[in-house]
C-alpha cells in the first residue's frame, strides 16, 4: 500500500461513513472530497445534493464553488434554491448534511462566523450560508475538519450552527427533532458523541496517530472511547480513486485569469 | 414591458443613490458587467442585498458604494474570503457599513415572499443559532394548528434588482437555465429590474415550455452584455474563469493594489471588455 | 426508492382504507387508471384531498368509497357539475361525506407546505370570503414585521399520493411536463407515492436540466401504464377526450346508469384497456 | 352590419373593455372567449394567464377546460400552480381578474358555491375555485354573466368571493388593497359601480335593450346612470372573429367519448 497524507486519510475514512442510499447535502471542500470518493468506490448511487439546486450530480472533477456548471450537468435535476431549501432540506429529505468548519466546540457547534464579538469582530469569516438549517434538518450531520488547537476549541466565538449545545438533551429542549452531529473526522481521528452526554469521543485512531498528537492539537481535553479502534488505512482503490480525482480537479482548475 | 438599452443608460435609469440593490447570481450568472457599469457610475448609500456577496460586492464595499449589506456568505466561493467587506467591517474602511446578516435558508425564503407579495416568509430555522440573537429581523410566529414555532423574516423587496441570463427573445421575454438560483425570485420580487444577457434571439419557440422564461412584462430593462457574467459564467456560453477567482484573493488583499486593479479594469475599461474576457472559456463551456 | 410494480400491486401496497389520499392532477395527467384501480379494490372511508375533483372522485364518492373530502373546486371542467358528489352531500347518497372546502391559492399553498416540511402555509386570501366562516381550518397569523393579518391553513399531508406523468427512466426517476399542475408538490408532501407513467425510456440524459423531475428516491411505486390519465390527457402522448367528459354529465346524473357505466368500464374493466381508450386520440396529441 | 345575438354582444362588449397592455386572470367560459378576442382584434399583445400555470397563452380554439393542452402549448412559460398563485396572483401581478357568476348581487359579490344553507345545502354548486383570492389579489375584477332572475339576486347564499361587500368602502375596511369590481358586463347591458356606494348601475344598454327588460331579468331594483349609453354594435371585425373562435372551438372538441 502506498504512504499516504493524514488530509487524505481523513477524506477516505469520511467517505467510508456514507452509504450507498444516504442523500447527502453537500458543503464544499473536504466534504465533497469525500462524498465523491465514496460515489467513486463503495457508493456508486447517493444522492449528492449541493445547495446551489444540483440534486443527485455526478462531477467528474471537484467543483471550485458550489454552483459550478458540471454539478448541473451531471444532475439528475437542478432546482431554485427556494425551493432546494424548502422542498428538498427543510422537507427533510437529506439524511446526511455533510459540512466542514473553521472553529468547532466538543458538542460539535460550528463557528463560521466571526472570531471575537459579532457586532465588533477580530476575524470576520464567511458566516454560515446553509449551515444553520442544514445542521438542524438533515436527520444526521457529519463534519470533517483538520485538527488544530485554533480549529478545536472548548468555547466558539459564535454558534453558527447548533451541534448539541451544551450537551445531553440540548437540542430536543430547543425543538431539534434530527440526531445532529453524529460523527467527526479529523486528519487523526474518528470521534462520535458520547450516547449521553454528546461530548465528542474519540472512537477510532488513524495509523500511526498517538492519543497525544491528538490532544496536542484539540483545544479540549479529550475523551476516548474504552475501545479506541484503529483506522483501516485506505485501500489501493480509494487511494487511487481520490488522488486521480484531485488530479483531475487541479488540472480543470488551473488557466489563464484574464482580469475579474 | 422591457426596454432594450445600453447598459450604461439602463443602469442611468434604474439605479439611484441610497436605492436597496440586489445583483444576484449563485455562482452561476453573477451580474459582474452590471455591478462594474454601477461603479463607473459611482452610486453611493446602497443597500445591497446578496445571498452570497462575493467579487462584485467586495468592489463595490471596496469603492465606498454601500451603506449596508444584506446577506448570508460572505465568501470569494471555492476561495476563502472577502477582503475588501471584511476590512469595511472589521476596520470601517473605506467606510463603516451595517450588516444584516442571515442564512441561506432565510434569504432564500425571504426572496420567495417578496416575489410571492407577502410581507414575511416563515420557515423552520435558526434553532439555535446565534444569528438570531444578534440579528433582530429575526422574528418568530406560532403555527396556528400544531402551537409549532417557526422562525419569520421579512420578505425581500429590492427597489432594483440586477441579474445575467442565457437570452431574450425580441419581445424582451428571458431565459434563465441552469442552476438557475434566486434569480427569478430576485426580479419578481423587486419594483424594477435589469437584466443583462448574452445574446437576443428572434423568438422562444423551440423552448421546453417549463423552463424559466421571465416574461418581457416582468422585465424594466435588457442589455445585450457578451461576457457579462465574467468572471462567472453563463451555462451554455462559457465557462467560470477559476484562476480570476483565485486571483482576486491577492488583489483583494492590498487597499492599493485593489485601486489600482480597479482603476484598470473597472473604471477605465468598458461593458465592451467583457467579451474579450470570455474568449478563452468559451470553449470549455 | 421506487418499484416498478403492476399497478394492481401499487396501489395495494399503498393504498389502504381509512388513508388520506390524494389523486392529483390539474386537468392534465389525472391518474384514471389508478383511481379505476382502486375502485376495483373497493377501499373504503378514505379522506380524498384534490383541487379539482372530477371524473375520478364523482366515481370513488359514488361508489361509497369517501368518508371526507377536501377540495377547491367540484366541478366537471369546462362541462358543469360533479352529480355523484352533489347526490352525497344533498343527499347522502350512497352514505353521507364530509367536506373540507378551500380556495385553490389555499390548496397550492397547503400542498407546497407539506411538500416544504412546514406545519402550515401563510397567504393573503379569504378576505371577505364565505369559506373563512364554515371552515374552522382556515385561521389567521399577524406578520410581526408589520402587523398584517394574514391567512393560514394546515399543510397536506396525505398518506399517498398518485399522480400519472409522461415517462419514467429505468432508476425510477420521473419526468413531469407541460402543465405540472401540483403533481410536484403532492408526490413530496406524502408519506408513499404511486406513480403510473406512459412509457420507460433508459435515461434521461437528452432532458434540459431545468425540467420537473422526481428522483426515483422520492418515489414508492411506479407502474406503467399506457393511456392511464384517459379521459384526462398527457401531453405529447394524446389529448383530451373532451366528448368522454361531456358524456360523463349524464351517466353521473342517474344512480343506476351510474352504477351500470361503472360495473362496465371499471369493475369488470382492467388496467390494460386504456391503451385502447386513448388510440383515436394519440394522433391529436 | 350582420345580426348577432345577446350572447355575442356581451362577449364583445367584454372583449373590447381589456387593454393591450392588460395582464389578465382568465376564467373559463365568456371570459375565456372575451379575453381572446381581444387578442384576436384589438389588444394582440395582451397577456392572458390560466390558473392551470399557463402565462402568456394564444390559443387557436378556446380551451374546455382551464388546462387544455393548447394553453400550454401557446404560453410563453408555464408554471406550477402554486407558483401560479404565489408570484403570479398574489404577487400583484394581474391587471385584471376575469369572472363569470353563477348567482351575483349589486356589489358584485359572487355566489358559485351553494344554493341554500352551506351545511345542508339544496343545490351543491361547485365552489370558488380560485375565485376568493382573484377576487381581492387583481387590481380590477370584470365579471361577465347573463341576466336571469335567479343569478342576479338582492342577497347571495354564500360569499364565494367578496365583491364590494355591502358597499362603500368594504373592501378597505377588511384589509383589501385592490379596487374589485369595476365592469359588470352582461347580454344586455353594461355596469358600472357608483363611485361612492358602489352599487352597479347601468351605464350602457347594448342595441335595442329597453331599461324594462334589464329590470325583467334582475333580482334587485335597476339603478341606471344619468347618462346611459348605447354599447356599439359588434362591428364585423369583431363578430367574425368571435363566430370563427366558436366554430374552430366547436369543431375541436367534437369527437368521439371512448369511455371516461
Amino acid at each position: 500500500m502506498s504512504a499516504f497524507t493524514p488530509n487524505e486519510m481523513m477524506t477516505i475514512a469520511a467517505s467510508r461513513a456514507l452509504k450507498n442510499d444516504d442523500v447527502c447535502f453537500v458543503g464544499i471542500g473536504a466534504p465533497s472530497a469525500a462524498c465523491n470518493v465514496a460515489r467513486l468506490t463503495h457508493a456508486p448511487d447517493i444522492t449528492l445534493i449541493y445547495e446551489s439546486g444540483t440534486i443527485g450530480t455526478a462531477p467528474d472533477v471537484l467543483p471550485l464553488s458550489i454552483g459550478d456548471g458540471e454539478l448541473c450537468e451531471t444532475a439528475t435535476t437542478t432546482v431554485s434554491v427556494p425551493e432546494m431549501f424548502r422542498y428538498w432540506l427543510q422537507g427533510g429529505r437529506i439524511s446526511i448534511g455533510f459540512l466542514g468548519a473553521a472553529q468547532i466546540d466538543k458538542f460539535g457547534n460550528i463557528n463560521t462566523t466571526v472570531i471575537g464579538d459579532y457586532h465588533h469582530p477580530k476575524t470576520r469569516l464567511p458566516g454560515g450560508g446553509g449551515a444553520p438549517e442544514i445542521a438542524t434538518s438533515s436527520q444526521q450531520v457529519y463534519i470533517t475538519m483538520a485538527q488544530s488547537r485554533r480549529g478545536m476549541v472548548e468555547t466558539i466565538a459564535f454558534y453558527t450552527s447548533f451541534g448539541h449545545g451544551e450537551g445531553g438533551d440540548h437540542r430536543q429542549r430547543l425543538g431539534i427533532d434530527t440526531q445532529g452531529p453524529t460523527l467527526l473526522i479529523t486528519d487523526l481521528a474518528i470521534w462520535k458523541p458520547d450516547p449521553v452526554t454528546k461530548e465528542f469521543t474519540v472512537v477510532s485512531l488513524h495509523p500511526g496517530v498517538t492519543r497525544e498528537q491528538v490532544q496536542d492539537t484539540c483545544g479540549w481535553p479529550v475523551k476516548f472511547a474504552d475501545d479506541v479502534a484503529v483506522t483501516p488505512p485506505p485501500t489501493e482503490l480509494e487511494l487511487r480513486t481520490l488522488r486521480d480525482l484531485k488530479a483531475r480537479t487541479d488540472a480543470a482548475h488551473k488557466g489563464q485569469a484574464t482580469t475579474a | 414591458m422591457a426596454k432594450f438599452l445600453p447598459l450604461a443608460q439602463a443602469v442611468a435609469e434604474n439605479l439611484n443613490d441610497g436605492d436597496i440593490a440586489a445583483f444576484e447570481g449563485f455562482t452561476h450568472l453573477i451580474p459582474t458587467a452590471a455591478a462594474h457599469e454601477a461603479i463607473r457610475q459611482n452610486f453611493r448609500d446602497l443597500t445591497l442585498i446578496r445571498m452570497t456577496p462575493d467579487l462584485v460586492y467586495d468592489q463595490m464595499i471596496g469603492m465606498g458604494m454601500a451603506k449596508k449589506v444584506i446577506f448570508s456568505y460572505a465568501g470569494n466561493p471555492g476561495v476563502g474570503l472577502l477582503r475588501r467587506m471584511r476590512d469595511a467591517i472589521e476596520n470601517g474602511f473605506p467606510h463603516p457599513i451595517a450588516i444584516e446578516e442571515h442564512s441561506h435558508a432565510a434569504m432564500a425564503n425571504a426572496y420567495e415572499a417578496g416575489a410571492a407579495g407577502l410581507p414575511c416568509a416563515i420557515f423552520r430555522g435558526y434553532r439555535g443559532a446565534g444569528l438570531a440573537e444578534v440579528n433582530p429581523n429575526i422574528r418568530h410566529v406560532t403555527c396556528p394548528f400544531t402551537g409549532e414555532v417557526l422562525a419569520a423574516v421579512p420578505a425581500l423587496r429590492p427597489d432594483v434588482s440586477f441579474i445575467h441570463a442565457q437570452k431574450a427573445n425580441k419581445r424582451g421575454d428571458v431565459l434563465v437555465e441552469g442552476i438557475i438560483g434566486i434569480q427569478k425570485e430576485a426580479v419578481l420580487a423587486a419594483k424594477r429590474a435589469v437584466v443583462t444577457v448574452e445574446e437576443v434571439v428572434d423568438d422562444f419557440d423551440d423552448l421546453h415550455p417549463n423552463l424559466t422564461v421571465l416574461p418581457a412584462w416582468t422585465v424594466t430593462a435588457i442589455a445585450v452584455v457578451p461576457g457579462g457574467s465574467h468572471p462567472s459564467y453563463t451555462q451554455g456560453y462559457y465557462a467560470r474563469d477559476n484562476a480570476a477567482y483565485l486571483e482576486w484573493d491577492a488583489i483583494a488583499a492590498d487597499r492599493d493594489r485593489f485601486r489600482e486593479w480597479m482603476q484598470k479594469n473597472v473604471i477605465e475599461a468598458g461593458v465592451e471588455d467583457f467579451a474579450g474576457r470570455v474568449a478563452n472559456l468559451r470553449k470549455a463551456a
